[in-house]
């Protein structure tokens, strides 16, 4: 786009600024948009679940603008702040909390090569950023003046921290299947059949990616888990006190991140943006094919990776949806008793399969394991090349020269 | 003290010097039925003492009744517990029935219980279904509320409200079913037995809601006498104990002839007259699970009661009968009398002066009582168990502040 | 506040800066063309630096003071990252490769070591005095 | 350079598709353009500069201790950013995870914890903060000049896109030095980490022992409040009967009466 | 149990508190002397046959007539009642004890009549003396408690005496 601009005789600065706006509204309509359609969704599933309607009339058929006549209703709404709160915060805290959720959206692959910023450490910054989300709860908490926002703002805290530990386990799995933590690549290594995604590749990752489902759970503050906002013990939790806008962007922030764990879970365990079957593969697609070609490749992994993101965040609203919910010393529980043992047991076994069986059990189902590894312990030169510079499929083993191993930086004459 | 620290399990050890925090739950609050505000004095996530503040939807009911004829004042008992009104009619009917000493005919006996017990379906719903919303899960309760519309369905056919019914009233009841009534009971009862398999299933059985309520609220078997407890908390704590059964004659005759088994867990076990889920073992007697349990296990019970009922009432052939006059003079002398209400035992007392008025109404709400045990159950608790105990009691604002 | 620091020393040279600085390339171009080199990183380090130990003098509130200890080792990674990338070294100049990078990980990670015990410590010290005010833990004074 | 594929934008037939996959593609913000005009390099380390400096000195200058770990995380946030910007992207996904999510957050647990109205704001005197500006200031000019005297530290930087860092960071830790480090770098050898990363290791767990240590739960000397309900039964009788108290249809004094609000 | 039998039992047990009796009425009911009210009731918990182990109700009715012209008529003394029904779980047996006060202490309006609280006895008492003593106006000694419960702390009147008169105003609400 950046080019085409240029083409148009833009300066270059201005075409790469306009670029990148671009790109961050078209991802925060994704996120936007996108907790529109879920609260929608969750509205219908809810009702499906619960033996009624559900919204039925606004928009016509479904209901389907009814997130939306809610948004502005929102939008109406007085902005109301409690007396005694502290109004910096108790205004910043919904940004923080959203900007976080929308910030982790940066590193997370659409599709193969559609991601906002490939970053080489992407699932550590995802699951960083997520992590912060907590600040703005914390906040909003403690600048509410009242006991029930600190009371699930120190809930929230505490959860969220504790959960961290085990899903950072759980993610370090396939990080060290793929040997690399750039998504794409990790996305790109589970390429082909339905077998070759990561929650096929051994017991052990099957095993992790239902802790994984339950820390992820846990840390976007969903039902059994939700005890930050536990509406029948602390009214709303951290969100008490706000109201309009503002809340809304703790809800938007909500959704964003039950939509970014999803997708998470979906490029590290499901595939990423690859079918169960590949079908680009099989009718001779590829994104050496052509430009048209590689759009069609693009859009077809686009619509996987939504799709699978978007089953998950359905599973979440199953969940909730008939789930109880857990006591804070039963969430700390599961997580220091449970989640954190099982996960590193199942990291410990991942390991060792990955070490013994790198081929899989059945010698039939060879998988193209290893390769990175190769690479790596065959001399000091051998980088992943998990390298923005490097595009097509061929994404294995980049053959550096050993002589050139700095590692750090390829230069170039200025 | 240090001692008393040792003994007590419920105290959790704390770690940060954490200041004690004075916390109103209620009175709007979504977990509290109602407009019941529970001051909490915590110290951070542990309640270390609870305190009840009622009173807030007082209306001076039993000053009302010292004006009313008691016919007049069974609107006013509608209003105790909204959600078993019928029960609340039935009640108070008996009581100035006893103190008239005037006895109902056979047919209004049966459909007094027929109707009774429906009710006590209906309001064990609404008491499962918001216990489950207690406990943070909205579905059941809309499956509740789902069963419990078509009781409403019902009571409206037979008496043309669907909340306040006025319909048992002294000396009988206000009108005679319908035509076809019983058929359609017998319809809703046989489609609602399989559906209670399925509360079991969302709530009963499941693994977290046994973790919430397992070992929680423990009220034993002496301290729920002591508070004077009754219905299904006392029952759940292992007292066997039902007015249907060891009530006065007046009561009890009217289940003449019924066959049923008091809910309560005898020799540590419940009846097993149906297939109910086993106890889990973290659960311990008088604790929330049991006292939610027996509830599940009385909305069997009264189901069958219900069919019973049909059976004679269609059986019996002789009209309805009259109630009394609606300025019938009351005898000198006073009555008091218990009934098996769902919430508990519930008792009203009149003291009759010769004339039409009474001189004194009385309600005692079982719900009242059953409250009062609160503080006890909660002190040392979590917050989050807090409405998981208040929940079990299934309390209803409109009896306690009358 | 954004610029309060920063304007100075790179925006407006010559006013907080020796004036032969202002003959040095790096002030005279335009900042917003030029790339950045190890030196921007140095006077965010120094900034930040600076900030922490006056956050640690000035503070009295024993977490005021944990969070000024951040600070000087974050002023302090800045340095350590800048002098480990190429990138900003330049072409041909030495860096400290990996090694910086390194040690800024183990500043980090002892950061947190050194955060769970000063705030334990600051616990404690609560429980017992009911206060966070470091001027009055004067218990072993003589 | 920027590694993207070369397409064909004119072709308006599918305009969305293309408009798509162009928006995902490698964002320029790490790309140094060749062409006359704005760094984006640099203009995002001013912003991330400003930020990281900005809010530093807040952190100086506010008294609410709340808000002085508010401006921290953002200060470290920022740094963040600056370590991205520096080609260090691990160290600074390491301070976003660690630093900013999981000390601060400690910290500001720690602030909550112990939050009483007389903490939360501790003001420091005007002569403290004198004292304290002037320190700071000199100690400010000292390191830049430091900072300024070195030529070489002078030279602007490279345009060059940094490569990754993560996985010879991974490598050197474990002992494994997949770079050599440039002629005349002060580490010289091949040395790896491995023996500091165990150190460290065995130093964070030592650590967390210690501190669950120190801040253990321990039990009130005291008797608190809950003791002496629990003990209140069978209650000693509190005589209530004053008259006025009574007359006036006042509540009579109680030993719950801590408990009882104003009047609703 | 609810025979002569019982009644010298608690005779026995305590000459002279029970003051009068009716057992041939609805509901039989023993009729106790104020002071010893909370002794009978810990006898009859703890040591009485059948032991009456809960309290189900505190009842006070006032015995008094406003009107006049109809007070004259009336063949009682104007007096507080407080009816108190036991029942026991073991016998699943009722028991109505009366005690008679006096509807002002000293006969001064606005002295209320004291009783000894049974709170000692059966804790649920508690909250049954706090709404008799908010709505009719008895001062339980011994209570640990005392405190309106129904009303506001600030009502004031005790609204089940017959002789109330519904204020018109509280904090600005008219009343009628």
């Amino acid at each position: 786009m950046a080019e085409f601009l240029i083409g148009l005789g833009l300066p270059g600065w201005l075409a790469w600024s306009i670029a990148a706006l671009v790109s961050a509204v078209l991802l925060l309509n994704v996120i936007a948009g996108g907790a529109l359609v879920f609260i929608w969704a969750e509205r219908k599933i809810a009702a499906r679940i619960q033996d009624r309607l559900g919204p039925t009339r606004t928009g016509g058929r479904f209901g389907w603008l009814q997130s939306l006549a809610d948004g502005i209703k929102l939008l109406a709404k007085e902005d109301l702040m409690p007396e005694g709160a502290d109004g910096l915060l108790f205004r910043l805290a919904p940004y923080v909390s959203f900007c976080a959720s929308f910030c982790a959206f940066i590193a997370l692959p659409f599709a193969f090569d559609v991601v906002g910023q490939r970053l080489n450490v992407a699932v550590f910054f995802v699951v960083a950023v997520l992590g912060l989300e907590v600040f703005g709860v914390i906040l909003a908490g403690y600048a509410s003046a009242s006991k029930w926002s600190l009371f699930g703002a120190m809930r929230e805290a505490a959860q969220v921290v504790s959960y961290e530990v085990p899903l950072g386990m759980c993610v370090v799995v396939p990080v060290m299947l793929a040997g690399t933590m750039d998504l794409v690549t990790i996305g790109e290594k589970q390429a082909g059949w339905m077998s070759n995604w990561y929650l096929f590749h051994d017991p052990f990752t099957f095993v992790i990616f239902w802790v994984y489902v339950t820390c992820a759970v846990a840390s976007v503050n969903r039902a059994p888990f939700d005890l930050a906002e536990a509406e029948s013990e602390l009214v709303a939790g951290f969100h008490t006190e706000y109201s309009g806008l503002r809340w809304s962007f703790f809800f938007m922030a909500e959704y964003g991140s039950m939509f970014l764990v999803s997708a998470l879970a979906a490029v590290l365990f499901l595939g990423g943006w690859n079918g169960p079957v590949p079908v680009a593969q099989l009718v001779g697609l590829s994104e050496g094919t052509g430009d048209s070609a590689a759009y069609f490749v693009r859009l077809l992994g686009l619509g996987n990776l939504i799709a699978k993101a978007t089953l998950g965040v359905l599973l979440m609203m199953w969940i909730r949806w008939t789930l109880p919910r857990l006591r804070i010393d039963q969430v700390m529980t599961t997580c220091l008793k449970y989640c954190t043992p099982i996960a590193a047991v199942m990291f410990a076994g991942a390991m060792f399969w990955q070490l013994f069986l790198p081929g899989g059990l059945l010698p039939g189902w060879s998988r193209p394991a290893g390769e990175i590894r190769e690479g790596w312990l065959e001399g000091p030169g051998g980088l992943p090349a998990a390298h923005p510079t490097t595009s097509g499929h061929n994404v294995g083993v980049a053959a550096t020269d050993p002589s050139d191993s700095s590692g750090l930086a390829t230069r170039s004459p200025r | 003290m240090s001692n008393l620290i040792d003994d007590d399990p419920r105290i959790i050890e704390f770690d940060v010097r954490t200041d004690e925090m004075l916390v109103n739950m209620g009175p709007q609050h979504p977990s509290t039925h109602g407009v019941l505000r529970l001051v909490l004095r915590t110290d951070g996530e542990i309640v270390s003492e609870t305190e009840p503040h009622i009173g807030y939807l007082h209306r001076c009911a039993e000053k009302i009744g010292e004006n009313v004829s008691p016919r007049q004042w069974i609107p006013y008992t509608d209003r105790l517990d909204y959600l078993a009104a019928m029960n609340m009619n039935l009640g108070w009917a008996l009581t100035v029935e006893k103190l008239m000493r005037h006895e109902v005919g056979e047919k209004a006996r049966h459909l007094r219980v027929l109707i009774a017990e429906l009710n006590r379906i209906g309001s064990h719903l609404v008491g499962m279904g918001a216990y489950g919303l207690d406990l943070g899960t909205f579905s059941p309760f809309l499956y509740a509320f789902r069963e419990r519309e078509k009781i409403l369905d019902l009571f409206e056919e037979a008496c043309g409200a669907r909340l306040t019914y006025s319909y048992i009233t002294c000396g009988g009841a206000t009108a005679d079913l319908p035509p076809g009534w019983l058929q359609k009971c017998e319809a809703f009862l046989d489609q609602f037995e399989p559906i209670i398999k399925e509360y079991h299933a969302l709530l009963t059985t499941n693994a977290i809601f046994v973790k919430r309520t397992a070992g929680i609220g423990v009220l034993s078997r002496e301290m729920a006498i002591d508070y004077g407890c009754s219905g299904p908390v006392l029952r759940g704590s292992g007292v066997d104990q039902d007015m249907r059964r060891d009530g006065e004659s007046i009561y009890t005759g009217m289940y003449d002839g019924y066959a049923f088994e008091v809910a309560v867990q005898k020799d540590g076990r419940y009846p097993r007259d149906h297939s109910y889920p086993s106890v889990p073992k973290e659960a311990v007697l008088g604790d929330c699970w049991h006292r939610f349990f027996v509830r599940m296990l009385e909305v069997v019970q009264s189901m069958d009661l219900v069919r019973q009922a049909i059976d004679r009432y269609a059986a019996c052939k002789e009209p309805l009968g009259e109630p009394m006059k609606l300025a019938e003079k009351l005898p000198v002398g006073d009555a008091y009398l218990e009934t098996e209400a769902p919430k508990g035992q519930m008792g009203f007392y009149v003291v009759g002066n010769g004339t039409s008025i009474p001189w004194r109404v009385r309600a005692r709400s079982s719900s009242f009582s059953n409250l009062s045990v609160t503080h006890e159950l909660c002190r040392g608790c979590l917050i989050a168990d807090v409405p998981a105990i208040v929940g079990s009691l299934d309390i209803v604002m409109g009896e306690i502040d009358r | 506040m954004m610029d309060f620091f920063v304007a100075p020393s790179i925006l407006l040279p010559g006013l907080s800066m020796p004036s032969c600085l202002a003959t040095v390339p790096l002030f005279a171009a335009n900042p917003f063309t030029e790339p950045v080199g190890v030196i921007h990183y140095l006077v965010v380090g120094a900034v930040l630096f600076t900030a922490g130990i006056a956050c640690m003098t000035l503070k009295r509130n024993a977490l005021g003071i944990l969070m000024g200890i951040e600070l000087v080792l974050n002023g302090a990674n800045i340095n350590f990252v800048a002098f480990s990338s190429s990138y900003l070294r330049g072409e041909g100049a030495p860096t400290l490769g990996l090694d910086g990078q390194v040690v800024a990980l183990f500043v980090i990670l002892l950061a947190a070591a050194e955060a769970a015990v000063a705030l334990a410590i600051t616990l404690n010290f609560y429980n017992n005095h009911a206060t966070v005010d470091v001027d009055r833990a004067d218990d072993l004074k003589g | 350079m920027t590694g993207m594929l070369a397409m064909d934008i004119s072709s308006l037939t599918d305009v969305i598709v293309p408009t798509l996959a162009t928006t995902f593609r490698p964002a320029p913000i790490l790309a140094a353009l060749p062409v006359a005009g704005v760094n984006w390099h640099s203009v995002l380390f001013l912003l991330f500069a400003a930020l990281a400096c900005g809010f530093a000195v807040a952190v100086v200058a506010a008294d609410n201790v709340v808000r002085m770990a508010l401006y921290l995380v953002f200060s470290l946030g920022a740094t963040a950013g600056l370590f991205f910007l520096a080609g260090a992207e691990f160290i600074g996904a390491m301070q976003l995870m660690i630093y900013v999510g999981g000390t601060l957050v400690l910290l500001v647990f720690g602030v909550m914890l112990t939050a009483q109205a007389p903490l939360v704001a501790i003001k420091a005197s005007s002569s403290d903060r004198t004292l304290a500006a002037v320190a700071g200031a000199s100690l400010l000019a000292l390191l830049l000049t430091a900072a300024f005297s070195v030529d070489a530290w002078m030279a602007p930087g490279s345009e060059v896109v940094p490569a990754p860092s993560a996985t010879p960071l991974g490598m050197a830790l474990i002992g494994v030095r997949v770079d050599t480090p440039p002629p005349g770098s002060p580490a010289g050898g091949r040395a790896g980490y491995m023996l500091p990363f165990e150190i460290v290791s065995v130093h964070l767990l030592v650590v967390l022992v210690g501190a669950a240590y120190l801040a253990r739960a321990k039990r009130r000397k005291t008797p608190r409040a809950i003791d002496a309900v629990a003990s209140a039964m069978p209650v000693e009788p509190v005589v209530a009967s004053t008259a006025s108290g009574v007359a006036s249809g006042r509540p009579a004094g109680g030993a719950k009466s801590a408990l009882v609000g104003g009047g609703r | 149990m609810r025979g002569p039998g019982f009644l010298e039992s608690i005779e026995a047990a305590f000459p002279g508190a029970v003051v009068g009796s009716q057992l041939e009425a609805l509901d039989p009911w023993v009729e106790i002397a104020p002071a010893r009210i909370a002794d009978v009731c810990r006898w009859l918990k703890t040591a009485g046959e059948p032991r009456f182990d809960a309290l189900e109700c505190i009842t006070a009715v006032d015995w008094f007539e406003p009107d006049a012209k109809k007070a004259a008529k009336v063949s009682w003394q104007p007096h507080l009642e407080i009816v108190y029904h036991l029942w026991s779980t073991t016998a699943r047996a009722s028991l109505v004890l009366k005690v008679n006060l006096p509807r002002w202490s000293g006969d001064v309006a606005g002295h209320l009549p004291e009783l000894p609280s049974v709170t000692g006895v059966w804790r649920t008492a508690d909250w049954h003396e706090r709404e008799v003593y908010d709505l009719s106006g008895v001062l339980f000694t011994g209570h640990p408690d005392l405190r309106r419960i129904l009303c506001p702390e600030d009502w004031v009147g005790y609204p089940l005496r017959k002789d109330y008169e519904m204020p018109l105003d509280y904090h600005g609400i008219r009343g009628r």
